[in-house]
């Protein structure tokens, strides 16, 4: 990194720096976060001057720090006179203004964190003059965007302030993204988002096809950003923020930044029609909408917020009509309005501060209580008015001789010194109405404090400003002549046009036209002045409320979202699952559609006439139980039990013993699990159904539609693959040539569980012990509706029948009920763990295993269960499934991780066969070890789902206070 | 011994069926049935079942041969009114029978044995009066069924279990 | 599909037999379920399955495996002794289920409570 | 023997299975040690995925055999840089999520800790298998604990939800495992490389079954990424479960979005013949969909974890997409993680930025009903966890504006940077550039305005109008939101080396040039 | 010779299995009342274990067995489940 | 066989789609249960139908892969079933416990 390198990136560092340094000052530290904020300005400002050698001739230094290389994105810092232009406006005055909002902020604020965003926002701005890469400026345009927010919504307890910060972030910020988009396009077109390669390629641009939107899309970005016609209403609102922050914004720096784009891309995006017709009308119509509403406005900002908008339209104006000298004209006034337009805003803060008010109805005769203030306000205005001997008639007068040139040989060449010489009238009409009202006149009756001169270093900043005002109004090539040049020469390059810096050109015609609007604005403010008090908002413009309109969008955009939303989406369960069988079934579809549906030609198995009773039965359930489950859900319980039982014979008989045994066992749990769910679910009965809409019949018909639909894909599917033959080197190949030699088992479907793919087994267990953990935790909290609190129906009558009948107690019923089965359950509880044991031994090599066993396991604790209730199974046995969960997923995960000691992949098994003297030899595989951790695991995880559910049945409830 | 085998004659049903299962008498299956059933019969213990106080063995086979061949008989008769034209006469219906066994154990193997027969239901027991509901399928008349079923399970029910 | 174990014709024959026997038992106690008119009745007839039916089946298939491993194989009699255990407690269990629902509807065929 | 560093692999997915299963056998009284496990386990994972990412980047993938068994036949997990990042992702968030539950949010219900690394596991899972039934597998493993993690705390809202989510979830799950079954019917193979070899050769008769099996699949995984018009359930899931619990579910919908990339793309390298697939118009089509759902619920959400939900929902239409048109892969993995990140941290701040009272009781359904349902738990009582920190208003302000600006894709966070990296490989096709894109392009701008557009309505009420009593906040519900805005931060400031690393990671994927890791036969 | 005709017989006997399974799924499809369709699934069950006999028969192989002794042994917790929700309204009290 | 065993595939499948669609909760698992029940023999057919070849291989010789049932879907069926079960109770739970928050056994936790 070159010397030149460091003092460029510095000066980008430098205000960022400050900002988080600021931020994190105690809330009181006033003194010191000015300091620091101007200390930070004024070193960007001598950095800045430093740097000034080396742009003066118009070339540019860069420096340039890799970001993302490949997609063609650095850091570039690049220094031009244009570049150093805006640089030294926005850190010079924003120095001015720190010293300005030293004294102007309140001690009660939160100083620091204003000039933190102040910082922040200097350093977005500086960063956006000094892009040397097209997404950067994009990048730095939203920063400016965003810390323009932050300082407008400053007071943020105040409506108004959110309100309008809202409005300029949506405003720019929107901008700024169709900025982003343009200069991406433009970036596209040339193949690189380098400025300079950019600058160098207008005719490529300009002729591309492209051109059209990307200009489009960047003139989106720069009038948001400038406030032109129609999307100026933001800035006017902004004046809601502290006058530091309006007099910087609005005058050199957020507002300039449109102008800064449009300039920048000058030399590549004008001469064209485009560029003539969009740019130069919207300025037009800004400068004269801008300076028509200022006439009118009774707020002292209000005014000069229209004025500001009045004169971005100016050079808007000015560029749009694409000639060197306009041009050169556009980059003048930035420098002038700046410095007059800053000065106005701190003065109209000192009025404001001293008076407290801006309304310009109860101002009046202020010349005698601040005297000095007002001679430099007066100034100002003047300048503003376009007053010989100050900077703004020079720049206004290049625009007056402009709009005297010939640009497109349209009625707008005839009538543009016409609107420029009323735009101008305009002008001098509302800055005379500035000073005459605030500052002459009878002494102002109804203010609430007598107003007086304001502390000295608040005025000093305005004093340099207007000091500034004259010396380039008076001795321009002195002043500003080296600098402007240099700008110039940076964006015209070869095309820089020769232009004198005088104030005295002659009579001409300009000269002209600026003297008759002094006087038509002086005279229409001696006969109409009056007139304009009463007024509430400017004439024509008073039914286009952009303001309104822009409140109206967006709230037409939250409803029509929301109404979207219900017709694009829905909450409800039904319509999703409707949804997402459709998709999938679509999904499923197109395939076939595409490919055509062909059977293969593998010849099928002889149909079995057993096995087509049983599913003839097996569908008969399903079909049952799909019409039965809305009122008689113990019917369709049973019916479901069926459809699985027959699925379970169905393997048996495909030769899928291991998935038979798996298939019964789950399905006696599910049953169970299920009964133990319906004594909370609430009686249905066809007699208290609710009367069915009118659509009722359709979805119905809708829904028959989808699962016809789908289960003659899923069965198309499967029939189209049952008569394919596999495919010929299917992986299973593998499994049954190395289940014995290798893993040592003969039941591969076990082998593959528990060793070839155990992996999936300990993630189905980890599914299993983390539902039950789920379902116990839920059911921790679970409070069952009140009227299936009590007992049910069928123990209530029994247990009065009971209490009734005399040599009875509550509970005989049950107790007799139970007694022969309880004896005969609890004989069978030894055999059943017997059983679960034979089957875990055995999984390895004929059907079994870890899970068959664990739910055999946990049915016969749960047949205790039935038999014995839960409290007296409870007083017996030690019942702790979440330990046993937690001990068997251990021993799977330790069994698995054994093999890491040795250096094996996790989950390697160790087999191999022992000669033991009584047993002979015995096969000893760690997968048994493995398979022990899921017995254990399923055994809990099954359990405690039952249990926990079972045990809502003997909860006490509480008795609670002033129930009987 | 009570302790490291709490329900011996259950430990040895249980490596009984550990045999039957494995189909083979290697002495390893030997060893492995026989730690099942300690552990079956400890789980067994685990539930405190009540003492069956078994009295006598002795007339275990005789009530087996008629169980047995009650069973055959009644599942011809019950055939015959399911395939044949069912009789018009033929009443079903419940039968008290008053009990005079009060073991839990010897009514638990009445109750199988009367289930277990096809044609006879055990349905309802009240503890406290000691009475029994049958259903009946074939009931031709009450009293002789009432006294036969006594006489033929009940009386050597009540010797084993007494 | 037709197929079957390859057994010296004794044992064929006993098993066919017994296979036929305990099949056709066991489906005249379904058959009951179709044909006996109440409840009660009806709850006799899976019994038939049960015990003869089960028998003859258990007795088929232990004819067949110890033919066909020439020894005795006895493991499915823990089959007959299981389904004899278990059935009963089934039926009762649901016989008195039903007792007691046609008590609470207030049907007259069925004798009042003790 | 392979290298210790290689049996790292499986360390994700071992660790918290373990710790977890360890928790199991202490009661719910030891909640410190839990505490304290969990939070080992989890910076251990951060400790390792790191580490994985960096082998990753420097290394050929690492392919780890599951019990020794070879490549097709044993399931697999790869380690490559994609998976590996998204490990270190999961991790981050994982980590982040379990800080701020320790603030109270792990109180909310029993046994917390143990569903929560378990839900790591499942994630962990599911981005390092290469195996397709696996994947199912670690799907339903994610799945299940983020049931009990949505349902932690209890209550209508959770309740009702979960209602939904489960239901919808078990029929997507049945949908997997009817096109994995479908898929391995026609290729007889179900580890992913190898499906990525065997796919071309399957013979044109069986081409429709494979295609249904894909499509099917592909349903399912759009599922879980929330594609319109099946995405309904995401955000009224996730604004009911409970802050840290929505932070980390903020990557479970892109698990959806990485298995379409990792196995949706297989068919179309399938397809070499059929190169504009129309299963990748249709997915182009419904990513764009459901951006523009996406906007549109984000405009119309009234709360902020609507807000979140739906944007969301916009990331994986994005993502979807910008992968299934073809566009910069390098990019969607970097919007991928920015935005994930982002509104995990979003889901962070929403509680103590919406607290109506000083303190939310975590277990507030209502009184309780039984009498075993008051668990008393000993340091329950007016236990203090952490700091409760000054300047609160500035920190959530200035946290919700960043991960507004993140999800919005303004600058200076990473959100900018991923945006720029999608458009700006959109735009770097060979011209002309397809109406499709164009509209892509579009829609990501208009998502983006919108982002903007809600986020500030909602900020600048609860933030800068509500008249609330002076907020607290601890440093355990802040320091997470803070690590989770640095990462963004460190990846913006750090774009290049990230992208890079990025643009290895698709360069890798299945359709690019080369043969996929993770099979040797 | 014999071999077929024992075939003939087991598909017999399967036959007539699946006949009185088809007989109990009747009860279980139609009832009338709830413990008619308890019954008919108990029916089922047991002529499903029958059933598996027989497969094991067929086959000659043993490994039928377990699922057969399975049914036999746990098979009737359904149906004590469901007759017990019958009569008390609740399955585990 | 095979298209019996289609047939009933698809009567499940429709049986279960429709209850899925239902508005009561119960309706919504008993057809979950039994879309559950279709896509496990749904899978199971991927390895084709085979009558009498269970996947058990002897001890001694090499087996010959295409005289066995396919174990490995078997393989893929065993854990589908098992988690098909842990999801059937965890949502019997929730909608018990949603029954008893919201006092109505409705999908959406309301009567529309």
């Amino acid at each position: 990194m070159t010397g030149v390198d460091g003092l460029l990136l510095s000066i980008l560092v430098l205000p960022f720096a400050g900002s988080i340094l600021a931020a994190f000052l105690p809330t009181a530290a006033r003194n010191a976060a000015a300091l620091l904020s101007g200390a930070v300005a004024l070193a960007g400002l001598i950095l800045v001057a430093l740097l000034y050698p080396a742009v003066a001739d118009g070339t540019a230094v860069r420096g340039e720090i890799a970001w993302m290389p490949s997609l063609g994105l650095s850091l570039v810092i690049r220094l031009d006179g244009l570049s150093w232009l805006f640089s030294t406006l926005v850190l010079g005055i924003g120095a001015l203004v720190v010293l300005y909002a030293r004294y102007y902020m309140s001690p009660e604020d939160p100083v620091p964190r204003f000039f933190s965003f102040l910082l922040a926002f200097t350093g977005s701005m500086l960063g956006l003059v000094l892009s040397g890469n097209l997404v950067q400026l994009a990048f730095f345009w939203e920063l400016t965007s965003l810390f323009s927010f932050l300082l407008i919504g400053y007071w943020h307890h105040n409506r108004a302030a959110r309100d309008s910060a809202r409005m300029a972030l949506l405003t720019t910020a929107g901008g700024g993204l169709c900025l982003f988009a343009g200069v991406l396009l433009l970036g596209n077109i040339v193949g690189s988002y380098d400025l300079d390669r950019v600058l160098a390629a207008g005719d490529l641009i300009r002729s591309s096809g492209l051109y059209g939107p990307a200009l489009a899309l960047i003139l989106i970005g720069a009038f948001t950003k400038s406030a032109q016609f129609p999307f100026h209403f933001w800035l006017p609102k902004a004046m809601a923020a502290p006058t530091p922050v309006s007099a910087y914004l609005h005058s050199a720096t957020m507002v300039k930044a449109g102008i800064f784009v449009l300039i920048r891309l000058w030399p590549v995006l004008s001469q064209t029609d485009e560029w003539y017709v969009l740019v130069s009308s919207a300025g037009l119509l800004t400068l004269l909408v801008g300076a028509w509403a200022a006439i009118f406005q009774q707020d002292l900002k209000g005014l000069l917020a229209y004025s500001t908008i009045s004169h971005l339209g100016l050079i808007t104006l000015l560029l749009g009509l694409g000639s060197p000298l306009a041009a050169v004209a556009a980059i003048f006034h930035v420098v002038n309005h700046a410095t007059f337009k800053a000065s106005l805003f701190m003065a109209a803060g000192i009025i404001d501060h001293e008076t407290g008010t801006r309304d310009l109805r109860r101002l009046s005769g202020l010349y005698r209580f601040m005297p000095i203030t007002a001679t430099l306000a007066m100034i100002a205005a003047a300048a503003m008015a376009g007053v010989p001997l100050l900077n703004g008639f020079l720049s206004k007068e290049m625009f007056l001789s402009e709009s005297l040139q010939r640009h497109s040989g349209t009625v707008i060449d005839q009538a543009l010194p016409v609107l420029a010489t009323l735009a101008s009238a305009f002008a001098v009409l509302y800055s005379v109405r500035f000073i005459h009202q605030t500052f002459f006149g009878p002494p102002p009756t109804e203010l609430a404090r007598t107003p007086g001169e304001a502390p000295r270093w608040m005025r000093v900043p305005i004093e340099i400003l207007v000091l500034a005002c004259l010396l380039v109004g008076i001795i321009p090539a002195m002043t500003i002549g080296p600098v402007l040049s240099s700008a110039v020469r940076s964006v015209l390059g070869d095309a820089t046009p020769s232009y004198s810096l005088a104030i005295w050109h002659g009579f001409t015609w300009p000269m002209l036209m600026s003297l008759a609007a002094l006087v038509l604005g002086t005279i229409a403010y001696l006969r109409f002045g009056k007139m304009l008090n009463r007024t509430e908002g400017a004439p024509l413009l008073r039914r286009f409320h952009t303001r309104r309109i822009f409140d109206g969008a967006l709230a037409f955009t939250a409803s029509a979202a929301r109404v979207l939303e219900r017709r694009l989406g829905t909450r409800r369960l039904q319509p999703q699952l409707r949804l997402l069988l459709f998709v999938a079934i679509a999904a499923g579809l197109l395939p076939v559609m595409r490919h055509g549906y062909s059977l293969g030609g593998m010849e099928g198995t002889v149909v079995d006439p057993g096995f087509a009773v049983i599913w003839a039965v097996g569908g008969a359930c399903a079909l049952g139980a799909a019409w039965r489950a809305k009122y008689h859900r113990l019917t369709a319980l049973v019916l479901m039990g069926g459809a699985g039982l027959v699925s379970c014979i169905s393997f048996v008989w495909l030769s899928a013993p291991d998935l038979a045994l798996t298939q019964l066992l789950v399905e006696t749990v599910t049953t169970v699990l299920l009964l133990l769910g319906l004594r909370w679910l609430p009686q249905r009965s066809a007699a208290l159904a609710p009367a069915k809409g009118a659509a009722f019949p359709f979805r119905r018909a809708v829904d028959a539609a989808i699962a016809v639909a789908a289960g003659l894909g899923l069965g198309l599917l499967a029939y189209a693959a049952l008569t394919r033959a596999p495919p010929a080197d299917a992986v299973s190949r593998f499994y049954m040539e190395r289940a014995y030699p290798d893993a040592g088992g003969t039941n591969v479907v076990n082998v593959i569980l528990v060793d070839f793919r155990s992996f999936d087994t300990l993630g189905e267990i980890t599914v299993l012990a983390i539902v039950a953990l789920t379902v116990f935790a839920l059911l921790r909290r679970f409070r069952p509706a009140p009227e299936s609190l009590g007992l049910p129906a069928q123990q209530r009558l029994q247990n009065a029948y009971d209490d009734a009948q005399s040599g009875r107690e509550v509970g005989d019923t049950l107790v007799d009920y139970l007694m022969i089965p309880r004896v005969l359950m609890e004989w069978l509880f030894p055999f059943i763990v017997a059983l679960a044991l034979y089957l875990w031994v055995r999984g390895h090599d004929m059907p079994g295993g870890g899970f068959i066993a664990g739910v055999t396991m946990a049915t016969a604790l749960i047949l205790q269960y039935m038999a014995a209730g839960t409290r007296s199974v409870e007083a017996r046995l030690r019942v702790q499934p979440v330990r046993w969960i937690g001990i068997g997923l251990l021993l799977a995960v330790l069994t698995g991780a054994a093999a890491l000691i040795v250096g094996r992949p996790f989950l390697t098994t160790y087999f191999s066969y022992l000669d033991l003297p009584l047993f002979g030899r015995v096969p000893a595989a760690s997968a048994l070890l493995f398979d022990l951790g899921v017995f254990v695991l399923v055994v809990g995880a099954t359990a405690l789902m039952l249990i926990a559910i079972a045990h809502q049945s003997i909860r006490k409830p509480l008795s609670r206070a002033g129930e009987s | 011994m009570k302790r490291l085998l709490p329900h011996p004659l259950l430990a040895l049903g249980i490596l009984l069926m550990w045999l039957l299962l494995t189909a083979s008498l290697s002495p390893g299956q030997l060893v492995l049935g026989a730690i099942v059933a300690v552990l079956g019969s400890h789980a067994m213990a685990a539930l405190q079942p009540e003492d069956a106080g078994i009295r006598s063995v002795r007339p275990i086979p005789r009530l087996a041969a008629i169980v047995f061949a009650d069973i055959v008989r009644s599942n011809v008769a019950v055939a015959r009114i399911v395939l044949l034209r069912d009789r018009p006469e033929r009443v079903s219906g419940f039968v008290r029978l008053p009990l005079d066994m009060r073991s839990r154990y010897g009514l638990t193997v009445l109750a199988c044995i009367i289930t277990a027969t096809p044609g006879t239901i055990w349905v309802e027991f009240d503890r406290r009066a000691n009475v029994l509901v049958v259903h009946v399928l074939d009931l031709v008349d009450p009293d002789a069924w009432i006294r036969e079923t006594k006489h033929r399970y009940e009386r050597p029910l009540m010797e084993i279990f007494g | 599909m037709t197929q079957a174990p390859d057994l010296p014709a004794w044992a064929a024959i006993l098993t066919a037999l017994f296979i036929l026997l305990g099949a056709g038992i066991t489906l005249i106690g379904a058959l009951g379920l179709l044909r006996l008119r109440t409840f009660y009745e009806r709850v006799h007839a899976p019994t038939l399955g049960t015990t003869l039916g089960t028998l003859f089946i258990v007795l088929s298939s232990i004819t067949c495996f110890s033919a066909l491993q020439s020894r005795f194989v006895a493991h499915e009699l823990l089959i007959l002794l299981f389904v004899t255990v278990t059935t009963p407690v089934s039926l009762m269990l649901l016989a008195r289920s039903a007792l007691s629902r046609d008590r609470i509807e207030g049907k007259d065929s069925v004798p009042p409570v003790v | 023997m392979a290298a210790w560093i290689d049996h790292l692999a499986v360390a994700p997915i071992l660790l918290p299975l373990a710790a977890s299963a360890l928790m199991l056998l202490f009661d719910e009284r030891r909640r410190g040690a839990k505490l304290a496990v969990a939070m080992l386990t989890t910076i251990a994972l951060v400790g390792i995925s790191i580490v994985l990412v960096g082998r990753a980047g420097s290394a050929a993938a690492i392919v780890y055999a599951i019990g020794g068994w070879p490549a097709p036949f044993g399931i697999t997990l790869i380690v490559d840089r994609l998976s590996a990042m998204m490990l270190a992702l999961a991790s981050v968030l994982g980590l982040a999520s379990l800080i701020y539950a320790s603030a109270r949010w792990d109180r909310g219900g029993p046994r917390f800790h143990a569903l929560f690394l378990l839900q790591l596991m499942g994630l962990n899972g599911a981005f390092l298998t290469g195996d397709l039934f696996n994947l199912f597998v670690f799907f339903e493993v994610l799945l299940a604990a983020s049931y009990g993690l949505l349902l932690h705390g209890s209550g209508r809202a959770r309740v009702s939800a979960a209602l939904h989510y489960v239901t919808i979830n078990v029929a997507t799950s049945l949908l997997f495992l009817v096109g994995a079954s479908l898929i391995y019917g026609t290729t007889g193979t179900l580890n992913i490389a190898d499906l990525a070899i065997r796919m071309p050769s399957v013979p044109e008769s069986d081409r429709m079954l494979l295609q249904s099996g894909l499509a099917i699949l592909g349903v399912a995984f759009l599922i879980k990424a929330a594609m319109w018009p099946v995405g309904f359930w995401l955000p009224t899931t996730y604004s009911a479960a409970s802050p840290p619990v929505a932070a980390l579910f903020a990557i479970l919908s892109k698990v959806g979005v990485y298995a379409v990339l990792r196995v949706l793309l297989l068919g179309r390298g399938g397809e070499a013949a059929d190169p504009a697939s129309i299963a990748g118009q249709w997915l182009q089509a419904g990513g764009m969909a459901t951006i523009l759902f996406g906007t549109i619920g984000v405009l119309a959400s009234r709360t902020l974890s609507r807000l979140a939900g739906f944007s969301l929902i916009i990331s994986s239409g994005i993502l979807l997409a910008t992968i299934a048109g073809g566009g910069p892969l390098a990019g969607a993995l970097f919007y991928l993680v920015s935005s994930t990140l982002a509104v995990g941290a979003l889901y962070l701040l929403i509680e103590p930025i919406a607290r109506n009272e000083a303190e939310p009781n975590v277990a507030a359904a209502a009184d309780p009903v039984f009498e075993d349902e008051v668990v008393h738990d000993p340091d329950d009582e007016g236990d203090e966890v952490g700091v409760v920190i000054p300047a609160t208003l500035a920190i959530l302000g200035g946290g919700f504006l960043m991960c507004a600006l993140l999800l919005a894709g303004l600058p200076p966070l990473s959100g900018f940077v991923a945006k720029f990296a999608i458009i700006d490989g959109l735009l770097d096709a060979q011209p002309p550039i397809g109406w499709a894109r164009w509209t892509l392009i579009a829609l990501i701008i208009v998502s983006g305005m919108a982002t903007i557009i809600a986020a500030s309505r909602a900020g600048i009420d609860l933030l800068w109008a509500s008249e609330r009593a002076p907020r607290t906040l601890r440093l355990a519900e802040a320091a997470p939101v803070g690590l989770l805005l640095a990462l963004c931060l460190g990846l913006t400031v750090f774009a290049g080396p990230a992208y890079v690393y990025m643009e290895a990671a698709a360069r890798a994927l299945p359709g690019a040039a080369g043969p996929p890791p993770g099979v040797a036969r | 010779m014999t071999t077929l005709q024992l075939a003939w017989a087991i598909t017999a006997a399967q036959v007539m299995l699946g006949l009185a399974a088809a007989c109990a799924a009747y009860r279980l499809l139609f009832g009338p009342r709830a413990q008619d369709r308890i019954l008919g699934l108990d029916t089922f069950y047991a002529t499903a274990m029958l059933m598996l006999v027989t497969f094991g028969i067929q086959t000659g192989r043993t490994l039928y067995f377990e699922a057969a002794l399975t049914i036999a042994l746990v098979g009737f917790a359904g149906t004590v489940a469901l007759a017990k929700f019958l009569m008390r309204g609740e399955v585990i009290e | 066989m095979e298209i019996v065993l289609a047939l009933g595939i698809g009567v499940l499948t429709a049986s279960g789609v429709w209850l899925v669609l239902r508005p009561r909760t119960f309706q919504v698992v008993l057809g979950l249960s039994l879309m559950s029940y279709a896509v496990n023999l749904f899978i199971y057919t991927m390895g084709r139908l085979r009558v009498d070849a269970p996947a058990i291989v002897g001890r001694d010789a090499a087996p010959d892969p295409a005289a066995y049932a396919d174990p490995l879907p078997q393989a893929l069926v065993l854990t589908a079933i098992v988690i098909s079960f842990a999801m059937t109770a965890l949502l019997l739970v929730v909608l018990l416990v949603s029954r008893g928050l919201t006092g109505n056994d409705h999908v959406d936790g309301d009567e529309p």
